[in-house]
């Protein structure tokens, strides 16, 4: 804490928090695209925590060039490996999306409340048994209450 | 060069939050946009021009699309006008 | 309730984090792994770009794995959004999605823009050893290019996904056979080939432009199948 | 640095603070866009200005790379919007 005012700090504090934001909104938000979301944020801050362990004061990027032959370069290998993650973390987004469109079209909403009471309902259901958190038969009135009340 | 280090993280922290807490759908994709815009900057300011160069090409292109497909087919494209934002209409 | 206990946990995490951060050499990083790659990587591998020679020499095991794990996620992306349409025929089948042409100003512009990208791709593809750049920013260039007239036109224009998958396979297959042929010659994996030829040149680093070559085009097909994949509707076709 | 970059970089900095308002309280969809494509252009700039302070010719690529993509993204988030006005009146989806 001597020294935050530095460029290092600052960058350490900013990849943290951008880590921390990502984090919250992943635990909190209720919407699955929201949540998406997120995870990008998530994933850019880890990456900029991993491309900062390789940083150099007075560094110079690391490509040969014509006058450069004596400086400090900085390190190869933690860019090499966020490279290949945010390539990887676009994929991932991707993914995550397609299965995004087939929760909308098999449950119709984005909410996760929604979606978690139609996911036992259906349970309880195909089991044959009566929903949680009700004591009589199910029923669809009874659920939407139960939902407004939480 | 640490007033300008300042100034990109402020930008990307606030485009970060405005991801969580604006309201609308659209907003949020936008200010993602925002998150590796400044990004990239960062990349570039700690000498590492390929990462930054992949986050550009991921970040403002490709990342912007699958996010605007996603936005139309989710059913999330319908502009609000200024009166349903007075009356603080929430997409969550 | 949840808001509350997520932020006590998170707190805690911060504090970790900030405690973490602060043992560590800020700005004076100790490379092990990184000093012996920056002082034999001119010799060895004959790249400008050490960040290349990292990727595809020393770790051009890695990339495959990389390539491979794109492909499985492309892959996924199909059959999770095929298999939908299956559902669709019994159910209402009204078209959801508008098929119309953009505006005049979309059209035109990417009509003049899609040369450019072309270029530009190409550009840092084969010149990924020398410059920043490379096969996988590249890559997204094309497939960006190439997906932007689709999603621009709808209707008027398509691309083949036979001759996708076709340009992907092909690309991943040399990408392995390079690789496999530096073990006929008596070396390791994906050792680079063909000579250094001369420092900082186009034609340098030996194999190195064909891998990245290949991983370009295979990051563009499959970014771009991916893409499609998620555009069109589900209405087979 | 020198007078004149100093200048630069503060005017750029103060423009870009101003389209973070406009993106953060822009009262509708099509602010926000417009500020984020300011951005975008304030960004390729940066980057340009980086290359000179850094005296390397790298950092060109990048921002040759941003402003071409940057572009595209502005164009696939409009034609989000622009859609509204071929089907909203088929159907209204909830959401």
């Amino acid at each position: 804490m001597n020294s935050f005012f530095t460029i290092e700090g600052i960058l350490y504090f900013g990849a943290i928090s951008l880590s921390i934001i990502g984090l919250f909104g992943l635990l909190v938000s209720k919407n699955l695209f929201r949540m998406l979301l997120s995870l990008v944020l998530f994933e850019a801050g880890a990456n900029l925590v991993l491309v900062l362990s390789g940083f150099i004061r007075n560094g110079i990027a690391p490509i040969f060039l014509d006058g450069n032959s004596g400086a400090v370069m900085n390190d190869p290998v933690p860019q090499a490996l966020v490279l290949t993650a945010i390539v990887i973390g676009v994929g991932v987004q991707a993914l995550a999306l397609s299965l995004i469109f087939r929760v909308k079209k098999h449950y119709g909403s984005m909410d996760m409340r929604t979606i978690r009471s139609k996911l036992e309902r259906e349970i309880a259901t195909q089991a044959g048994v009566t929903p949680p958190g009700s004591n009589e038969a199910p029923a669809p009135v009874k659920l939407v209450k139960g939902e407004a009340h939480e | 060069m640490i007033w300008v280090v300042a100034v990109v993280v402020f930008i990307m922290l606030a485009a970060a939050l405005a991801v969580l807490f604006l309201p609308n759908m659209i907003a949020a994709v936008v200010a993602s946009a925002v998150v590796s815009l400044s990004l990239t900057v960062i990349f570039a300011i700690v000498k590492a021009p390929d990462v930054a160069m992949t986050e550009a090409a991921i970040g403002a292109g490709l990342s912007s699309l699958i996010l605007a497909i996603g936005l139309k087919r989710l059913g999330y494209w319908k502009t609000d006008s200024i009166d349903k934002v007075k009356a603080g209409e929430r997409h969550d | 309730m949840t808001k509350y206990s997520a932020l006590l946990f998170i707190s805690g995490l911060v504090f970790l984090l900030m405690v973490i951060t602060g043992l560590l050499p800020m700005g004076h990083t100790p490379m092990l792994v990184g000093n012996a790659i920056l002082e034999g990587a001119k010799d060895q591998v004959g790249a400008a770009n050490v960040v290349t020679s990292v990727v595809l020499g020393y770790r051009g095991l890695d990339t495959l794995g990389e390539l491979s794990i794109l492909f499985a996620a492309a892959s996924v992306v199909g059959l999770v959004l095929t298999k939908s349409s299956f559902n669709k025929h019994a159910s209402n089948n009204d078209d959801k999605h508008d098929h119309h042409d953009s505006g005049f100003v979309a059209v035109n512009a990417i009509d003049l823009i899609f040369p450019l990208l072309l270029v530009v791709g190409m550009y840092i593809i084969t010149h990924g050893h020398l410059t920043p750049g490379g096969g996988f920013q590249g890559g997204v260039v094309l497939a960006v290019a190439f997906s932007m007239l689709v999603i621009v036109r709808p209707r008027r224009v398509s691309i083949n996904h036979g001759m996708v998958s076709i340009i992907e396979s092909f690309a991943g297959v040399s990408f392995i056979v390079i690789g496999v042929v530096a073990l006929f010659k008596g070396q390791s994996f994906l050792q680079p080939l063909l000579g250094h030829g001369e420092f900082a040149s186009l034609w340098s680093a030996g194999t190195l432009p064909l891998l990245y070559l290949a991983v370009g085009l295979k990051v563009g097909a499959e970014l771009a199948g991916l893409l499609l994949a998620l555009n069109t509707d589900e209405v087979a076709s | 640095m020198t007078f004149i970059e100093i200048i630069a970089m503060l005017l750029i900095g103060m423009s870009a603070l101003i389209g973070l308002y406009r993106l953060i309280f822009g009262p509708t969809n099509p602010d926000r866009i417009v500020a984020t494509d300011a951005l975008n252009l304030i960004a390729s700039v940066v980057l340009v200005l980086l290359a000179l302070f850094f005296d390397s010719v790298l950092y060109l690529d990048v921002a040759l790379v941003y402003a071409v993509l940057s572009f595209v993204g502005m164009i696939a988030l409009a034609r989000v919007i622009e859609s509204k006005a071929d089907d909203s009146s088929k159907e209204q989806e909830e959401s």
